[in-house]
């Protein structure tokens, strides 16, 4: 393999804006981030973090309002930000597929499961109408759909969420695509059927090889599936490292924030430690570190300047001035 | 060659090609007519497509003047003036059976029998009946007719011309009636049997007639038109408009706005018409509780001087109508071969010239009257200002003239509202006396004086101002006018009777419960490539002998 | 055989169950519906049949007033001699063999008069929904893509602006301008009667709400995840709108449609009086004023029916739209 | 149930919501609550988890009767506040009379306006559950309102800004309206809300399922300071088991409906007894990487069944594996087994 | 440890420490952070609803419209000197050769009255009449009955539709049910018949009733035409007020409220009506304009207003007849018309859209 192409997906410092009445949201600044075939990243955040708008610019399929301001998305070596419309079109479903939290509303109600199915495939491959409802049939037999001969008949509504929940894979997967994101894939379900899905795509990971982006806001869900996880917050990546990295040694005041508060059955009896204040005003950015009005550690550097992101470990990063203070604390010494 | 076909029928697609063909009059007369049964027909528009598809023994020509039609030549009449003896010629029914007297008697029989239900049945009451009720017609041979009168009726040549008298085919009429509850039947769809100049060949109902000429009609070969088309339709600005863009050669009616503008034009003609447009009181109304009978008609009399008849007729009338000083419309004979003339105040003065007169009048009824210094007056009965409320129906003639009168009220200071009522409403209230002030008209069916006059006796259902029929103190004493018309109805001598009518109109007129505001006319347009077409003084057209040039 | 065609044969077996199974639903479904709208129509009449004898004046009402005799006659005729509620019975009974009776004004009979006049309105009528779908579909889809940009802006401006005339106004305003300044088409031609105007008149109003319902309705469709879900796959853009948006922006628009259809099927009075169309709208406002009972009885009834078929139409086809709507509930 | 040595705050016996919907041309019962009865002492944090429709919500709002329970016994601090009448012997079975029907007792329905006040309710969605219409100050000011609880204008906004604070909201906040507040400050007004009466009860209906996960915590502390500070006791209904496990003192489990198993918070945890609950905490994703590599997860196959088909016998029985027939026959009383820990399964 | 060495010297390659000073590594204070974070200006609905429409040109531009509109309607007649009634006259003689006059146009007398005294004649704005009444002035009062005839409507509808909706609505059930198929059964029934039916009835009764009061100018047809509106046309009112309150009924915050003990009554006046509020009153404001058209509908089956006053709808009735010759006196109303109606849907959808969008 050469150099290049180590890599399916490179996104290197992407921005998007969106421009509403109220002024222009910055829901993603900068975020930098490479994608081995195979591999899984796991991008976590708290809600408005911008983990959907990074994964909803690098498919191009943003709200009306929002646009791209910055940055490049090279998929295979090509910046992809550079195709035209028509060229998108080919590009989306085929190369990277995306999969919606909610099933529920993500599945067009009036038309047949099969139906949309077949579409994908009908879009992105030269099959007759007869072999795209085969793959339809099959893809649903892969992402574990019983009876899928006449599940291809049926609406949407006529369907558990778990069922939804698979058909949106099998509508994903149809084409083969390198790389998947699933952008909070499980957040609507119930517990027993997140597992049933979190276990199908990662099954589907092996059998089919691709990769994976997995967007979610919920620790538990990335801490054995991912390869690598990043933490968002404020449209900007904070820390970003292997789950024992970023669970055992966060170096982020976020990241270290996010662990103390969430229970977990070693924290069971002890109080939880929230995060104070309130979740960030895109609109209102702070100047310096975008967490640090609710960071009990800020530094006077931290209200006026932005973190970098630095490297704290193999694979490991972060954009924290702590870091740095410890840095220059043991230069001091 | 088919090359001609296609281009004939794409000339029918261009706007203005509907009037390149010379053989077809396009009319529009009214919207659908209710009956085409001439013994059914209640209306002018009906009477109009009735005298155009039918014809009687007599018939009107182009001069307004009656003259012989299936009759062979006038009625020859008895020395009492009581038998009429009509010799027919020879013709056909449209489907070339053979019309016979016979028809007549058995289509006259028709229009009197109970389940006709006829309304014009009534004009058969000077014909004598036999014992079995049936009328005294006979067919003395396939041609001869004899009727019977019971007296002297000086206007019956007229009634042979009027629609009830025309023939009906007796057996497509008993065909399409068979047990006796739909006796216009016969006569309700395209392709019926007639004997007049066209026949209805189809009917696109509330869209169009189209009539084509009848060759068995006894005059077809004076008839030049191929084919008659009535554009149905009651709405004036859109037969206005079509007649305009030039898809109409002949209207009946013109919006009262666009007269001025078409007033000088030659293709605008009034014609004369029998009748008179009036107000009327209804003398046993509320209004008038508290007044003898003298006073209400004087109170009467005023409203009728204060009203400005020049103004109505030069602003709202505008087509040369002659303002009214007495009921009986200009021109209508007295039965005795003389013109009925007769006057009750000077008409040209009516309005704020007789102010002064009229309030003198207010004063006598009893109202008391301030004069304002400014040429108004305020006039109040028993301290309270008087309020008419005033009936009439929606149209916008009948609007105008009802705001020129309030106008003209407004000048001594009496109120009136106008009331727009639904027309059925309208004409039930009217007869039933549930009114004070009303919108009247009367168009005669016959040039006779007692046509206009029999309205008014009690027992008549015309009797609006409910003279006779009301026992209210304020009415007038009505049982002589009742006694007169009955005279009037018996009277032998013309003359006499002539002297009669006067009487009655006096009397009539002595009440001001009907104040004639002016005489009718009859306006209508007709294209300048058209020529021949007639009315009667009654409002009847004739298009049979219709001549349309290219333009 | 083998198992897999065992398995289809069985597949195949349930699915006719199933269809089976719905279609009895279906039937069900119109069974009820029937049964409520017999109902609604009976009460309808009735309320019709007893406030129009309520109304002042009688059918039988002349400017030259009519002989006693000859009206007693025609009232023992048609048995308005009887009281009100003898009269509902016995019209009821004779309508239920199918007699709608003959009209008091014109002694004709009355199915034919109405059944030619609807086929008239149905025939302007259908042409105009046609325009007004189709325009308000196209014109709204448009303003939805550019909302808040011009086109947006005019379109919302010109088809209010079409519903801010009276329809007489309008109609008169065409033939002014059409027939009498610009001599584009005839006022009246019998044997070729150009309905383009009528059509213009009647559909502007429906074309204009249309509009604004499929604007609203697509905006939301459009900004409905399964619409991102459809352009994620690589779904072109037109397909995304006319296809994945528009169909589920529809419901609204039949649902609006369905009422309308009857509505606009009985005709406009006032469009037929000002192009003199035969239709059933002016049949119906001439039967009121002339207190022709038979007729807007008649009319009346009919029209309640085409509103019942209407709506049972619409909910047919929003079935067919929306396959979320389940009969049973 | 024959837990009475401390005194019971509420009690709920044999509580059953049934939803009549129709189908086709009749209507059947959708038994969204069937039969399910606990206690909850007083300061105590009774957690309640199950899957997405199985009757949790139903059971919050039959209890504060805010829907007409169908059946059952609820009684708050010794006063029976509703009973449909129907009697039970020792283990449970409903007392008939020879054909069947149920042998009534006293049937009692008091007036819940008095009780209103100890019994409170914190809802799911912070946004949906506040009037856009109202500011902070209304919000919290409508159950003083209702209740007369101040004399004087000047005492009335003294409560509220005091209860404001007690959340943990600031005072400039009371004349804002709550679209303008994030999402935990919303939960804190809710929260506030139910605080104003003082009650000794309150049920919180996913009260931070909609919170992020960082603000989850301060909402959870701030139900646990307060159980601390005022001693109310709560049922808190959640659908993450971690969090229903950090709060709760016992955690019940129900499913489609029925109640399958009440347990000490760690014993249901460590000991967990019944299939389903057992295949419930193994699918709880663990934030913890070694943890999550070294468990394993139990999937269960298949959805929950539709409450309008509940299967016969056990409800759960059509996704355990470990199903019987006797699992098709009848359906399991939840007995004890020893330590509070009660679990309804014929197998274990 | 030694991964902490490891990081340490990580760190120093990657970043140029000698650019910072212990100072910038102190802690920071807690004002110093809230400072960073703002809490936006505090917007209440209504105010966050106005800004929105602000940003509707449309919107905006039917607001000025209107108000100028009104403003004309109310000052003029205190200016023009003639009367909606009167027909013109000169030095107290009627004047046959007023009628017809075009825009800003004399009439011989006119003109020859302002000769000999050298006084000028209010001008005809719009022409006269074919009566001789002056247009412009009868066009004044038109709009005036026109857009009261509108309002007062729509406020009879909003009175019926918001009582019957709400019990319906908040009653649900069977009550709900039975109310409902009322209303279908209303909707089915010929409007014309029950227009004519209570035009005709009810002015039997309403004649002697309104002799004297302002009413009797508008006539008997105005006030049955409001009572057909009251009767009939609520039931689209009714219904969307039923749906509103079945959705708010059904909310959170309702149940919240009942969960807190608040009654009936309250709950309608607290929770649910300010919520359907701002839904009921652009419906309202929409239905101005359905008003003002079945007033001109009922202008062109005559059953109006009053005459001598008028209405929009009546002028262009009337002047339907005059098309061709004087085509000004249809387009005058017919323009005023379009621009209330216009104008009132135009600001009706702009409200809806800053108020009701699902977008808040
Ligand atoms: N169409 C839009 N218009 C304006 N702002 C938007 C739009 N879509 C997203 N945003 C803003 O962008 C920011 C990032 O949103 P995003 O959806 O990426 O968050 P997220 O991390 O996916 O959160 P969640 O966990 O809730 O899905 C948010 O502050 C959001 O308000
Ligand atoms: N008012 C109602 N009418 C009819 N059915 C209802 C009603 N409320 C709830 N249900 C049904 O009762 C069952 C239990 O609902 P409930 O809301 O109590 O579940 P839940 O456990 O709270 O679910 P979730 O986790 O989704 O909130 C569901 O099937 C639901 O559809
Ligand atoms: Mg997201
Ligand atoms: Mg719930």
């Amino acid at each position: 393999m050469s150099e290049e192409s180590k890599y399916v997906l490179e996104v290197n410092d992407l921005n998007t804006s969106f421009f509403t009445d109220a002024g222009e949201v910055k829901a993603v600044n900068g975020i930098t981030f490479k994608l081995e075939p195979g591999k899984t990243l796991g991008i976590v955040g708290e809600s408005g973090s911008g983990k959907s708008v990074s994964a909803y610019s690098i498919m191009q399929i943003l709200a009306e309002t929002g646009r791209v301001t910055g940055g490049e998305v090279k998929f295979r070596g090509e910046n992809i930000l550079e195709y035209n419309e028509k060229q998108m079109q080919k590009f989306r479903g085929e190369k990277i597929s995306i999969i919606f939290q909610d099933p529920m509303t993500s599945l067009n109600p009036v038309f047949t499961v099969g139906y949309q199915l077949e579409e994908a495939v009908l879009l992105h491959t030269n099959k007759t109408k007869e072999e795209a409802k085969a793959r339809a049939i099959e893809m649903l037999t892969l992402v574990g759909v019983n009876e899928p001969e006449s599940r291809v008949k049926q609406y949407p509504h006529e369907l558990s969420g778990g069922m939804r929940q698979r058909v949106m894979i099998a509508m994903a997967l149809c084409c083969e695509p390198d790389v998947l994101i699933a952008d909070e894939p499980t957040t609507a379900l119930d517990v027993t059927i997140q597992a049933q899905i979190l276990e199908l795509m990662q099954d589907l990971q092996k059998q089919l090889g691709m990769a994976i982006i997995m967007v979610t806001h919920d620790l538990g869900v990335i801490a054995s599936m991912c390869d690598e996880i990043m933490v968002m917050y404020g449209g900007r990546v904070c820390e970003r490292g292997t789950a024992d990295d970023i669970f055992y040694h966060p170096a982020h005041e976020y990241t270290k924030g996010l662990l103390r508060s969430i229970p977990r059955h070693d924290n069971m009896d002890e109080k939880l430690v929230p995060i104070g204040g309130t979740p960030i005003n895109l609109l209102n950015m702070p100047e310096g570190c975008a967490f640090c009005p609710r960071c009990d550690e800020a530094m006077k550097i931290c209200l006026t300047e932005k973190p970098e992101e630095v490297q704290v470990g193999e694979g490991h990063t972060a954009a924290c001035w702590m870091n740095i203070k410890k840095a220059y604390e043991a230069q001091e010494v | 060659g088919s090359s001609s076909k296609k281009s004939s029928s794409d000339s029918e697609n261009v706007a203005t090609a509907v009037n390149t063909d010379t053989s077809t009059l396009y009319v529009n007369l009214a919207s659908e007519p209710d009956y085409l049964d001439p013994a059914l027909n209640t209306s002018v528009d009906g009477a109009c497509l009735a005298v155009n598809s039918f014809v009687g023994l007599l018939t009107y020509d182009e001069s307004g003047e009656l003259t012989p039609a299936l009759a062979e030549s006038m009625p020859e009449v008895s020395e009492d003036e009581t038998t009429y003896t009509v010799h027919m010629i020879e013709s056909k029914w449209s489907d070339g059976t053979e019309l016979t007297a016979n028809d007549f008697v058995y289509s006259w029989n028709r229009a009197i029998a109970e389940e006709t239900a006829s309304d014009y049945a009534y004009l058969f009451d000077v014909v004598a009946r036999n014992e079995d009720g049936t009328l005294a017609v006979t067919a003395d041979d396939d041609y001869t007719l004899t009727i019977h009168l019971n007296a002297p009726c000086p206007y019956f040549n007229q009634l042979l011309a009027f629609p009830i008298f025309m023939p009906v085919p007796q057996a497509a009429v008993e065909a399409a009636n068979p047990d006796g509850t739909t006796p216009g039947a016969w006569c309700q769809e395209a392709g019926f049997v007639s004997n007049g100049a066209f026949t209805l060949s189809e009917w696109k109902h509330n869209e169009s007639m189209t009539y084509v000429k009848n060759d068995n009609f006894y005059n077809a070969d004076k008839v030049e038109l191929e084919k008659l088309n009535y554009m149905l339709s009651a709405d004036n600005t859109a037969t206005y408009a079509a007649y305009n863009s030039g898809d109409l050669d002949f209207i009946d009616d013109v919006p009262t706005d666009e007269i001025p503008s078409v007033s000088g034009n030659d293709e605008f003609n009034v014609v004369d018409q029998l009748g008179t447009y009036y107000v009327a009181f209804n003398v046993g109304s509320d209004l008038f509780d508290g007044m003898t009978s003298d006073q209400a008609s004087a109170f009467r009399e005023a409203i009728s001087l204060l009203i400005d008849r020049d103004y109505i007729v030069e602003t709202v009338g505008q087509t040369g109508q002659v303002a009214a000083d007495s009921f009986i419309p200009e021109g209508m004979e007295d039965g005795n071969g003389e013109a009925y003339e007769s006057s009750y105040y000077d008409a040209d003065a009516t309005g704020a010239e007789s102010t002064e007169d009229a309030v003198k009048l207010l004063e006598k009824a009893g109202c008391e009257v301030e004069d304002n210094g400014n040429g108004t007056y305020t006039t109040t009965l028993n301290g309270e200002t008087i309020s008419i409320p005033y009936i009439l129906n929606e149209n916008d003639g009948h609007k105008k003239i009802a705001q020129c009168i309030q106008q003209d009220l407004a000048a001594v200071g009496i109120e009136m509202t106008i009331e727009v009522e639904d027309w059925n409403v309208f004409l039930e209230e009217r007869k039933d006396g549930n009114f004070t002030f009303a919108r009247e008209g009367w168009v005669a069916d016959y040039d006779d004086p007692v046509n206009m006059l029999e309205i008014f006796s009690s027992a008549s259902g015309n009797d609006d101002p409910q003279l006779g029929k009301t026992d209210s103190a304020a009415a007038p004493e009505w049982t002589a006018y009742d006694e007169l018309i009955q005279q009037i109805y018996a009277e032998t001598d013309s003359a006499k009777r002539a002297e009669l009518l006067h009487q009655a109109e006096d009397m009539l007129m002595d009440t001001y419960a009907v104040i004639p505001i002016y005489f009718y006319n009859d306006i209508y347009m007709q294209k300048s490539n058209v020529t021949g077409v007639y009315a009667t003084v009654f409002g009847n057209k004739y298009f049979m002998y219709a001549h349309k040039t290219a333009e | 055989m083998n198992k897999r065609s065992i398995y289809k044969r069985n597949n195949k077996f349930m699915r006719s169950i199933l269809e089976r199974e719905c279609e009895s639903k279906l039937l069900k479904y119109i069974g009820k519906r029937v049964l409520l709208a017999i109902v609604s129509i009976l009460i309808v009449s009735a309320i019709t049949f007893f406030a129009m004898n309520a109304i002042p004046g009688g059918p039988f009402n002349k400017e030259k007033a009519t002989d006693p005799a000859v009206q007693a006659e025609l009232e023992a005729r048609y048995n308005l001699d009887k009281p009100v509620p003898t009269q509902y019975v016995l019209y009821m009974g004779k309508l239920i063999h199918g007699d709608w009776g003959v009209s008091l004004k014109t002694g004709r009979e009355i199915w034919p008069d109405i059944t030619s006049k609807f086929a008239v309105s149905a025939k302007l009528g259908i042409s105009a929904m046609i325009v007004a779908t189709i325009f308000g579909i196209v014109l709204g889809s448009i303003a939805a893509l550019t909302r808040n940009k011009w086109p947006d802006r005019l379109i919302v401006f010109f088809t209010t602006l079409g519903t801010a005339m009276p329809s007489f106004v309008l109609a008169t305003l065409l033939l002014l301008l059409f027939c009498l300044q610009l001599k584009w088409i005839p006022v009246y031609n019998s044997a070729n009667p150009n309905y383009v105007l009528p059509i213009i008149a009647l559909s502007v109003y429906p074309m204009a709400y249309i509009t604004r319902l499929t604007k609203t309705s697509m905006l939301d469709a459009l900004n409905q995840d399964y619409v991102r879900t459809a352009k994620a796959k690589g779904v072109s853009r037109l397909k995304l709108i006319f296809v994945h948006a528009l169909r589920n922006a529809l419901i609204p628009v039949i649902t609006y449609l369905g009422p309308q259809i009857a509505y606009i099927l009985t005709g406009s009075m006032v469009i037929e009086n000002i192009f003199t169309i035969g239709g059933l709208g002016s049949a119906f406002v001439t039967s009121i004023t002339n207190r022709d009972y038979t007729t807007i009885m008649a009319v009346t009834i009919f029209l309640a029916i085409l509103m019942v078929v209407a709506n049972l139409i619409t909910d047919i086809c929003y079935k067919l739209t929306d396959p979320r709507i389940d009969f049973n509930n | 149930m024959s837990e009475n040595e401390t005194k019971n705050l509420l009690e709920v016996s044999h509580l059953k919501q049934y939803f009549p919907v129709s189908q086709g041309l009749h209507k059947v019962p959708l038994k969204a609550v069937d039969d399910i009865s606990f206690a909850i002492r007083p300061g105590e944090t009774l957690g309640l988890v199950g899957e997405s429709g199985c009757g949790k919500t139903t059971v919050g709002r039959s209890l504060l009767r805010l829907y007409e329970p169908t059946a059952g016994k609820i009684t708050f601090d010794g006063e029976v506040l509703f009973d449909s009448g129907e009697q039970y012997d020792e283990n449970g079975k409903m007392i008939v009379d020879a054909m069947g029907k149920p042998i009534y007792g006293q049937k009692i329905k008091k007036d819940m306006l008095p009780y209103r006040k100890e019994m409170q309710m914190v809802f799911q969605d912070p946004y949906s559950s506040l009037n856009p219409r109202m500011t902070v100050e209304d919000i919290i000011g409508e159950p003083l309102d209702v209740h007369k609880l101040y004399t004087s204008k000047a005492e009335r906004r003294e409560k509220i800004l005091s209860l404001m604070e007690l959340v943990g909201l600031n005072a400039e906040h009371a004349m804002r309206y709550a679209h303008e507040f994030s999402g935990g400050q919303r939960q804190r007004i809710g929260i506030a809300r139910a605080l104003a009466v003082d009650p000794k009860f309150i049920v919180c209906d996913e009260a931070v399922s909609a919170l992020d996960v960082s603000i989850q915590a301060q909402v959870v502390n701030m139900f646990e300071e307060l159980q601390e500070k005022l001693g109310v006791a709560y049922l808190f209904i959640a659908h993450d088991l971690l969090v229903v496990h950090h709060i709760s003192d016992r955690i019940a489990v129900m499913y489609l409906g029925h109640m399958m198993e009440i347990a000490d918070a760690d014993e249901l945890n460590n000991n967990p007894m019944h299939p389903y609950t057992l295949s419930l905490l193994s699918a709880v994703p663990i934030p913890d990487p070694e943890t999550a590599r070294k468990s394993k997860r139990i999937v269960l196959e298949g959805d929950v069944p539709s409450p309008l088909h509940m299967p016969s016998g056990c409800p759960f029985r059509t996704r355990c594996k470990y199903a019987t027939e006797q699992c098709a026959m009848e359906m399991p009383q939840l007995k004890d087994r020893g330590n509070g820990h009660f679990v309804a399964c014929h197998n274990k | 440890m030694s991964n902490e060495l490891k990081k340490k010297q990580i760190l120093s390659s990657q970043v140029d420490l000698s650019k910072f000073n212990s100072k910038n590594f102190e802690k920071a204070t807690d004002d110093e952070k809230a400072q960073q974070e703002v809490m936006g200006e505090s917007t209440t609905f209504f105010r966050d609803g106005m800004r929105r429409l602000k940003k509707n040109p449309l919107a905006m531009g039917s607001i000025v419209v209107l108000v100028l509109l009104i403003a004309i309607i109310i000052i003029a007649p205190i200016f023009v000197p003639y009367s909606y009634a009167d027909m013109i006259t000169v030095n107290g003689v009627r004047d046959k050769g007023a009628t017809n006059l075009g825009m800003f146009e004399y009439s011989d007398a006119e003109m020859k009255y302002m000769e000999s005294t050298g006084e000028s004649l209010f001008p005809h704005i719009f022409g006269t009449d074919s009566l001789g009444r002056d247009y412009f002035i009868r066009v004044i009062y038109g709009t005036r009955v026109s857009l009261s005839v509108g309002v007062v409507a729509a406020i009879m509808v909003l009175i019926i539709g918001l009582i019957y909706g709400s019990v319906s609505g908040y009653f649900g059930g069977k009550v709900d049910m039975i109310m409902m198929r009322i209303v279908d059964i209303i909707y089915s029934l010929p409007d014309m018949l029950i227009i004519i039916l209570l035009s005709v009835v009810l002015k039997e009764v309403l004649v002697s009733k309104i002799k004297g009061t302002a009413l009797a100018a508008l006539g008997p047809n105005m006030i049955s035409m409001f009572l057909v509106f009251g009767l009939l046309y609520w039931v689209t009112m009714a219904r969307l007020i039923r749906g509103q309150i079945l959705t708010i009924k059904n909310s959170e915050y309702v149940l919240a409220a009942r969960c807190i003990g608040t009654k009936d009554g309250r709950i309608l006046r607290r929770h649910i009506l300010p919520n359907c509020l701002s839904v009921i009153i652009i419906t309202t404001a929409l239905q101005v304009p359905s008003a003002i058209f079945t007033e001109s509908y009922l202008s062109f089956l005559g059953l109006g207003v009053s005459d001598p006053l008028t209405s929009l709808g009546s002028l262009a009735n009337d002047a339907r007849g005059a098309m061709q010759s004087y085509p000004s006196r249809l387009v005058i109303p017919a323009l005023i018309i379009c621009v209330i109606v216009l104008a009132l849907n135009l600001l009706g959808d702009g409200l809806r859209d800053a108020f009701d969008s699902k977008l808040n």
